[in-house]
């Protein structure tokens, strides 16, 4: 399994300063909070969470967007959080991200072959002939066409300035790519359209993703494997099929069984979590989910759970776990 | 009829802007019968919150127009009343939570201030017995620092909270009709399953009927009794809840529901209706849908189709045609 | 390849087909649909014809002093507007004036302008220690009043149109520098500006080829509604007797030279007078028509 | 004893019945500097606190000529001592007695470079004042010093000592004690200074007892508040508003030819043209000053046609280059200039003298009747000044000289070579100067200066232009008789 | 709230210090005004005996030294022609100017926000489309001709209002008139948008379909809203108004510090130069702070952070 590891995320913190003039101390946002997790080649990476809870951070901090507090990020044998500027920007010819909102993630000024043209001359592919090849190809691989060249992106629906978000994305044929978000903007008509050319896109180039959603019905349909955020902390890490089936953690039970059913017929035992995400400029101490946590002990007060692995590289950091004989007991009543 | 509360006939509205005018929504037609709860879905820019705005006698007085049509609330026509007439009903006999709680609230007036107002102009009630009022209210949303809270301004709260402080103050006046436009979108699943369900309870207790709008299958599902879907302006489709998760008509209710990820298989291809939603400057003549139909022949293109159907399920579909032979 | 991508076709449909209009096209049509865009863009284009050509369109020299014609009234023996003290006529005046009030008003934008801009993008671009110091600056300059800044600075360096711009443009670059600054930092907040990095585009690209365009609009509307604030304040300047000097016509010095004769004369400071509130009228008239329609979101600064 | 005074006094008289009016306002362009006497060098300070204080010597109204005023006499014992007489009896608005103690120490309060004043800048010749009895005092200088009568007229008043010794220079500057006609009452500063008659005054009761000096900036707010009947007085009317105050209702114009006179510098400190004498004398011939002075001044000023005017002591006749078109620009051929091609400037202040920057541009476009171009550059009062004493000015400009009564102190001053103000340099003819200030004789004085105004003339060191008529703004019923000195003595005044 | 205060008093500290270093040396170099102080016929020696009892020989860093050394100790010297302290000479015209700049503040706020309101209110009327007529017209006249046009027409004309001067009410009238125009203007203008702005928001509709009538809705909900930003423009423009007064304190003789400051520049005495600017830059960073502490109390977001 370990040569299959693409992108290996160690102990990552992000923390954000917030300066409060000269004479107060700044706060420090725990955005990212010592998070570790393994990304397989190939495969469909999901991090899960509630707003704020620090997805966007990982991905960002992963692709060197914002420089991390530390830990490490290896992609593919280079730790990327100590690599100097330049040879960060080579590298971003393999690891390429596709922006959660299609209005904002486009430069106005600019026309669709230039926002297309534009990594293909940073990272000096092709000549220009074939570079103007390689375009027309991507653009018909997305679902536009040459007549589009020349337009700017206003001139396009939502649907469609995804389409060229992603087409900028995988223009160099990039091995990794972070997805955050890339369809919560969208209308659910044109939401399956996107989700199948990025499944279209991954059969086609073995692309591997790092898919970053809060739609849990998305992430169900098209990740393989699953960590759940909550607080700048990754609480459960799965097999999307095992988390779905088989939630540990209390917060995965309480998000998976809060998602609207499907079907009027269907009925669903509900846990509603009491109370909001605290926030992460002094998150809770002990285990930073014990606040809303219906099955919350002392133990959760003082101290934070290590993770507890299950079969099939199956974690939950939790302290029903750490004690076997409450595991038992909570499982039950929550399965 | 006489149980329906609220009754919208051949609803049109256009909007102004410069010289162009728009017609976002073009024949809207349903009934909310009291107590129950009526979903309106459909996509971004269907005319959802522009049918609640007019509804509530809140679209823009300059710029847009009801050019036909009637909104019928307890048998009385909404649209031909003039502004004090129709400030009586709001917040009164019908109020509304609107989708961004965060912009909703005024920022510069504390939370009891601003809750003290449909009681202020509705009840004419002594200054202490508003404030109770308000307490009993917020409590009843499940905020349990209500005398607190009343003190404080919007920005010291969570998103969750402003939003039940937007029920407390659609349920002060305990309206008849509640509007509820997407009033979990921008809140978090946790959060929004607290939310519908403080929603469904409030709803049982005050004997309200409720408009909910969402973009939301599963909500809807959730939620209603029965579904109104609305596309590019147009009613295409009204049904029972489960009559249209079991058996939908329109192409384009297929579609949607057929799109829900949790409807396909796992790691396949997902169904999608292709194309997007026309802006209301590119309607022509014909379906509305023919153009991202599937299922679309050459009379699709060439003529609106009425309402077809028999009694509570209804849709606006050339397929549904009883003297069309041919389905495919 | 695509091949394996059915729908691509089909998504076309439905794509948005605008005429596409030339841009000089839209901006007419824009323009046509407001009355007061419309009128403001009239007098600035009048404003700019006359300070090229005028010159050659002056009924009588603008500089020739005919004593025995002093002080006509308007409408008499061919003065449109009269004649000043020295028997010049001042509607020729006021034309040749025209191109004073241009020059000021553009080369001060130009230099406030460029000279802001640069301040701010380099503070918001590269934010830091510069930053800081560059801002203190602007706060420290802005609680200044921007006249008695003018005139002070007018008055050490001395008068004259050289001089004037100078010091209307040390007068006016930090609204440049400040509002430029935040435009700045609020573009490297934008996921396209994210987007460039993460495709591996230099920080010097990505400030030349994706912020600086995106500047344009803020620079432009504000250019446009600074004009009119630098042409009173030639005005003021010149008036308090610091600014353009005699002989050159212009506005200001010809209602500094003209103010001893408000009680017997008064067309010698009513035309200049209107001439400044025109001009003003319309560059501010199309500034705010500018920003109406390019951005509704800068209103107010 | 007072004859009329006595009478009228009670506490109506400061608002000044309807009837018998007794009060004047009198409007001026900007504030006194300070109120304490000898230290500003400023017509604006100079002219209101003369009201407060009196001078030894002052001039006449009408002819400039030296008269006494609390000196009885003096007289030149030797090139380098004066003795002066003063008057007995005087007494001080406190009181306190006038004598010769005041009179040393008024001169000694120039003379202290503790006091900063910047009169001493003229009187650095003076070496000692020593009182010789209770009213007589005397000055020795240093060297020769003529003018020393002129500067005891112009630039000494009177003060108190024992007032200024008690309260001090501060207090003093701002509520002043003289032997003037007036007493100090009320100073807002930028804003009005008011006076009142002072009974005991050495003369005469005035009859004016009210005095106030009003502070307006701008001619027009000061017409205004003439026409609207807020000021009864004011000087200074731009030649073109003289009509319109003539026919005023109630109005009147006073005219005087002051003292001060206006010429074109022609700048031979500068490489350029102005340096030939030819080019210079074409420059006579091609300004023609009678039309500037009808055209511009409206006729307002007295033409000259050498360095010194009429009322000059030291004034001789010289010979008028008049207007020759012809004669300048065949000057300007032999001088080896083609006129065409001539390109001059000419500096000039704005609003220091009547219509100065038009005269200017005036003088331009009589420049330009014969081809030669100039550019007008108009500075601003302190640094055409500064120009001029920086040896900066370029090939012309316009300046005012005055008070100018006497020869010496003209001539001198301007035509010498470490005096810029004329900026015109002879070798020969500043030998002459020098030569003849050092005569104490008087006709061979007034022989020497004559020589050198004729000699100015034939080299034309300038082109002279006029003697500025003063212009006041009066109420028809106000007796005001305008002064060659440009001062204003409420003392003078007096309503019909 | 106290290390807020103290913060922007600092800056208050550093934008007077900076303010008073740039004129400084400005003026210096701009040039030596000795011989502005003297009579044009003072012998060439005594210019120079002058100029080094003025100090104006030494080199700029040694003044400049001195000249921050006594400042910081509230002593700007003495004014160059009066020799009586400079401070105190700015300090006595203070209040001619604030007086001047409150008055009209006061008018152009309690003539523009009403004003403002009922544009916005009656937007896209006749009432409204005049209104924005003429306060673009207003920004658009520039101050000084305004007033000599005021004066034309009320002191000389028609004799009823004093051409200015110091004095009672009466004197004040135009230039109060003349300086508050633009002022009013702008506010107006400020004051418009604001509402318009402010209508738009969500919260109005929420509190519209609470049923509250729409003059309540002005009156108590969106004019809140709006006076926050109009709170930053007072405070700046006040600043506006304080250096629109030089103008208006000539053209109308009103004895303030814009008319000194005016006179001194010309003058070249530059302790009251210095003085003024010091007193303008002081005053107009305590008005900005002011209007930062009022921002922070109307502001409910701010004020409990
Ligand atoms: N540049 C920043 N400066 C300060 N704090 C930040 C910054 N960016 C993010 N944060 C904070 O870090 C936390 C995590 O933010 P992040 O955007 O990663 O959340 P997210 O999980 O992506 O949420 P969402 O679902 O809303 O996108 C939040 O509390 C956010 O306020
Ligand atoms: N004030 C307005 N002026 C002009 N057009 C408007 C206005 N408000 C809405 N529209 C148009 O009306 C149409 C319907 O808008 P509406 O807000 O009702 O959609 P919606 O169904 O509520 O969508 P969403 O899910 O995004 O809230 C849109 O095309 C919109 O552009
Ligand atoms: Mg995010
Ligand atoms: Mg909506």
């Amino acid at each position: 399994m370990e040569d299959n590891v693409l992108l290996e995320v160690r102990n990552l913190k992000k923390h954000y300063e917030i300066s409060q003039g000269i004479f107060k101390k700044s706060l420090i946002v725990r955005a990212v909070d010592d998070i570790s997790f393994n990304v397989l080649k190939g495969e469909t990476f999901a991090l899960v969470g509630e707003s704020g809870c620090g997805k966007s951070t990982t991905g960002k901090t992963i692709l060197r967007l914002t420089d991390p507090t530390d830990g490490q990020v290896v992609f593919d044998g280079d730790d990327i959080a100590n690599l100097p500027y330049n040879e960060m920007r080579s590298l971003r010819k393999r690891m390429q991200m596709i922006f959660q909102d299609p209005y904002a993630s486009l430069n106005p000024k600019k026309t669709v072959q230039q926002i297309l043209m534009e990594p293909l001359r940073v990272h000096k592919q092709f000549d220009a002939k074939d570079r103007h090849q390689k375009i027309l190809n991507i653009l018909d691989i997305v679902g536009l066409s040459e007549e589009h060249l020349e337009r700017y992106p206003h001139e396009f629906s939502g649907g469609q300035r995804q389409r060229i978000g992603i087409a900028k994305a995988v223009i160099l044929q990039p091995d990794f790519i972070v997805a955050d978000e890339p369809v919560s903007a969208l209308d659910v008509s044109v939401q399956s359209q996107v989700i199948n050319l990025m499944l279209d896109l991954q059969k086609e180039f073995g692309l591997t993703y790092l898919f970053i959603s809060h739609d849990l019905s998305v992430i169900e349909h098209m990740t393989d494997r699953v960590a759940v955020m909550y607080l700048g902390e990754i609480v459960e890490v799965a097999e999307t099929e095992e988390l779905f089936a088989n939630p540990k953690h209390p917060y995965t039970q309480a998000l998976i069984s809060a998602v609207p059913i499907s079907h009027p017929a269907e009925e669903r035992e509900r846990i509603i979590l009491e109370g909001d995400v605290p926030s992460p400029v002094n998150p809770p101490p002990g285990c930073s989910f014990h606040t809303r946590c219906p099955f919350a002990m002392e133990v959760c007060r003082e101290s934070a759970p290590q993770p507890t692995t299950f079969a099939d590289g199956h974690t939950a950091n939790c302290h029903l776990y750490t004690k076997k004989e409450e595991e038992t007991k909570h499982v039950i009543i929550n399965s | 009829m006489s149980d329906a509360i609220l009754e919208i006939k051949d609803l049109q509205i256009q909007f102004k802007s410069g010289k162009e005018t728009v017609q976002p929504i073009r024949g809207v037609d349903f009934t909310l019968k009291k107590g129950e709860t009526l979903g309106v879905v459909g996509e971004s820019g269907s005319g959802k919150s522009v049918t609640s705005l007019a509804i509530m006698g809140l679209l823009p007085d300059k710029t847009s127009e009801i050019i036909s049509g009637e909104i019928l609330f307890n048998g009385k026509d909404l649209s031909k009343l003039k502004e004090n007439q129709y400030r009586k009903i709001r917040g009164n006999e019908i109020s509304m939570i609107f989708q961004e709680p965060m912009t909703s609230l005024n920022p510069v007036f504390t939370i009891g201030e601003q809750l003290s107002e449909p009681l202020r102009q509705h009840k004419k009630m002594p200054k202490k017995e508003i404030n109770a009022a308000i307490i009993a209210v917020l409590k009843q949303v499940g905020i349990a620092r209500a005398e607190q809270i009343i003190n404080e301004y919007p920005h010291q709260l969570s998103g969750g909270m402003r939003q039940r402080v937007m029920i407390s103050l659609a349920l002060l006046c305990q309206p008849d009709l509640m509007i509820a436009d997407e009033p979990t979108t921008a809140l978090d699943v946790t959060i929004q399953a607290q939310i519908l369900k403080l929603m469904k309870d409030i709803k049982k207790k005050n004997d309200m009927s409720l408009l909910l709008i969402t973009h939301d299958l599963g909500v809807v599902a959730e939620m209603c009794d029965r579904v109104v879907v609305m596309y590019a302006g147009e009613i295409v489709e009204v049904a029972e809840i489960n009559e249209l998760f079991n058996n939908p008509l329109h192409p384009y209710t297929k579609g949607l529901i057929n799109s829900l990820p949790s409807k396909n298989t796992r790691k396949n291809r997902l169904y999608s209706i292709s194309g997007q939603v026309p802006k209301p400057n590119e309607i022509t003549k014909g379906c509305v849908f023919a153009n991202r139909c599937p299922v679309a022949f050459s009379k699709c293109f060439e003529e609106t189709p009425p309402v077809f159907g028999t009694g509570s399920h209804i849709s606006k579909c050339w397929l549904q045609d009883p003297n069309e032979g041919e389905v495919s | 390849m695509a091949s394996s991508l059915p729908e691509s076709g089909q998504v076309l449909t439905n794509v948005v087909k605008p005429k596409r209009k030339s841009k000089t096209s839209t901006f007419f049509s824009n323009l046509s649909r407001s009355w007061s865009g419309m009128l403001g863009f009239l007098i600035i284009t009048l404003l700019i014809v006359i300070s090229l050509v005028g010159p050659w369109i002056t009924p009588f020299d603008p500089l020739y002093a005919e004593f025995s014609k002093k002080l006509l009234p308007p409408m008499t023996e061919g003065h449109l507007l009269g004649t000043d003290q020295l028997g010049r006529d001042i509607f020729s005046r006021i034309l040749i004036g025209a191109r004073v009030s241009v020059i000021i008003g553009v080369a001060t934008v130009l230099i406030a302008g460029l000279f802001g801009t640069i301040i701010g993008i380099i503070s918001g671009f590269f934010r830091g220690w510069l930053d800081v110091v560059l801002m203190r600056i602007v706060d420290v300059q802005l609680s200044f009043p921007f006249i008695l800044l003018v005139l002070v600075i007018n008055a050490i360096i001395g008068a004259g149109l050289k001089n004037i711009i100078i010091s209307l443009a040390i007068g006016g670059w930090v609204i440049f520098a400040r509002v430029i600054r935040s435009e700045v930092l609020a573009l490297r907040e934008k996921e396209f500006i994210t987007s460039c990095v993460a495709t591996g585009v230099s920080r010097f690209e990505i400030l030349i080829k994706h912020i600086v365009p995106n500047l344009f609009t803020p620079i432009i509307i504000l250019a446009s509604l600074q004009i009119g604030t630098y042409v009173i304040a030639e005005a003021s300047v010149s008036f308090l007797g610091f600014g353009v000097q005699p002989p050159t016509p212009a506005w200001g010095n010809m209602l500094s030279e003209g103010k001893d004769y408000i009680l017997s004369s008064w067309w010698l400071i009513t035309f200049p007078g209107l001439a400044i509130v025109i001009t003003a009228l319309g560059v501010n008239l199309f500034g705010d028509w500018l920003r109406d329609t390019l951005d509704p979101e800068l209103k107010g600064e | 004893e007072g004859t009329s005074s006595q009478d009228t006094e009670s506490d109506g008289t400061t608002d000044g019945s309807e009837d018998t009016k007794d009060s004047i306002v009198i409007g001026f362009e900007s504030d006194a500097v300070t109120l304490i006497a000898n230290n500003d060098v400023n017509y604006t300070t100079d002219a209101q606190i003369r009201n407060i204080y009196d001078p030894l010597i002052e001039r006449d109204g009408n002819t400039g000529e030296f008269v006494p005023a609390l000196a009885e006499k003096w007289e030149n014992i030797d090139e380098l001592t004066w003795r002066l007489k003063l008057k007995e009896g005087i007494t001080f608005h406190n009181g306190a007695e006038f004598n010769a103690e005041s009179a040393k120490f008024s001169i000694d309060y120039i003379l202290d470079e503790a006091n900063q004043s910047y009169y001493r800048s003229r009187w650095a010749n003076v070496e000692q004042v020593e009182v010789l009895s209770p009213y007589e005092v005397e000055i020795t200088t240093s060297e020769p010093f003529p003018s020393l009568i002129q500067r005891i007229a112009d630039d000494l008043l009177i003060m108190e000592p024992g007032y200024v010794n008690e309260v001090g220079t501060e207090q003093a500057a701002k509520e002043p004690v003289g032997t003037g006609a007036y007493k100090f009452v009320e100073w807002s500063r930028d804003n009005y200074l008011k006076l009142e008659a002072f009974e005991d005054y050495y003369k005469e009761t005035p009859e004016i007892k009210n005095l106030e000096f009003r502070y307006i900036p701008e001619f027009s707010s000061r017409m205004s508040a003439f026409l609207s009947g807020e000021i009864d007085l004011f000087k200074n009317i731009p030649v073109d508003s003289v009509e319109e105050i003539k026919n005023a209702e109630n109005s009147k114009v006073e005219e005087v030819s002051s003292s001060r006179i206006n010429y074109l510098a022609l700048n031979t400190f500068h490489d350029g043209p102005m340096q030939d004498e030819k080019v210079r004398e074409a420059i006579n011939y091609a300004v023609n000053v009678d039309e500037l002075l009808e055209s511009i001044l409206n006729g307002f000023g007295t033409k000259m046609t050498g360095p010194l005017s009429k009322i000059n002591s030291g004034y001789t006749e010289t010979e008028d280059y008049g207007h020759d078109s012809e004669k300048a620009v065949e000057l300007l051929k032999e001088a080896g200039y083609d006129p065409e091609s001539l390109e001059l400037t000419l500096d000039t202040p704005n609003g220091r003298y009547p219509m100065d920057s038009h005269i200017a541009q005036g003088i331009a476009s009589q420049l330009q009747k014969i081809g030669v171009t100039v550019n007008v550059q108009v500075n601003e009062w302190g640094n055409h000044l500064e120009k001029i004493q920086n040896r900066e000015m370029q090939d012309m400009y316009i300046l005012g000289w005055g008070p100018a009564f006497d020869a010496q102190s003209t001539i001198e001053n301007l035509f010498t070579e470490v005096a810029p103000y004329s900026s015109f340099y002879n070798e020969e003819i500043e030998e002459k100067i020098y030569k003849t200030n050092a005569l104490f004789n008087q006709e061979e004085r007034l022989a020497g200066y004559a020589e050198i105004q004729r000699d100015l003339v034939d080299k034309a060191a300038w082109v002279p232009l006029w003697q500025q008529a003063d212009l006041y703004a009066v109420r028809e019923n106000l007796e005001f008789n305008p002064r060659v000195d440009e001062k204003m003595q409420g003392y003078y005044m007096s309503w019909e | 709230m106290l290390d807020f205060v103290i913060k922007r008093f600092l800056q208050v500290i550093l934008v007077v210090f900076l303010a008073l270093t740039v004129v400084f040396f400005m003026i210096r170099l701009s040039g030596d005004p000795t011989t502005l102080f003297l009579p044009p016929d003072a012998p060439r020696e005594q210019i120079e005996e002058y100029r080094e009892l003025l100090g104006f020989n030494r080199p700029l860093y040694v003044q400049y030294g001195d000249f921050m050394i006594n400042a910081v100790q509230g002593d700007f010297g003495e004014s160059l022609r009066s020799h009586e302290d400079a401070l105190q000479i700015v300090l006595d015209r203070f209040p001619a100017t604030f007086q001047l700049a409150i008055s009209a503040l006061i008018i152009s706020l309690s003539i523009a926000i009403p004003l403002g309101v009922l544009s916005a209110y009656k937007r896209n009327t006749v009432f409204d489309k005049i209104g924005v007529g003429l306060t673009v017209v207003g920004q658009a006249v520039p101050s000084f001709w305004l007033g000599l046009i005021l004066i034309y027409f009320f002191a000389a004309q028609f004799k009823m209002l004093p051409y200015g001067g110091g004095g009672s009410l009466v004197h004040m009238i135009l230039p109060t008139i003349t300086l508050a125009a633009y002022s009013v203007a702008r506010f107006t203008r400020f004051t418009r948008s604001a509402m318009l702005d402010v209508m738009r928001k969500d919260y109005i509709r929420t509190a519209k379909s609470s049923g509250v009538p729409t003059r309540r809705l002005i009156m108590r909900y969106a004019l809140r809203n709006s006076l926050i930003p109009i709170i930053t423009l007072v405070a700046l423009d006040l600043g506006v108004l304080l250096g629109g007064a030089v103008i208006t304190e000539v053209v109308f003789s009103w004895p303030g510090i814009g008319r000194l400051l005016m006179q001194s520049l010309m003058n070249r005495d530059f302790p009251i130069v210095l003085a003024g600017v010091f007193i303008i830059a002081l005053t107009y960073a305590v008005i900005n702070f002011i209007a930062d502490v009022l921002y922070a109390y109307v502001n409910p977001q701010i004020r409990v952070k």
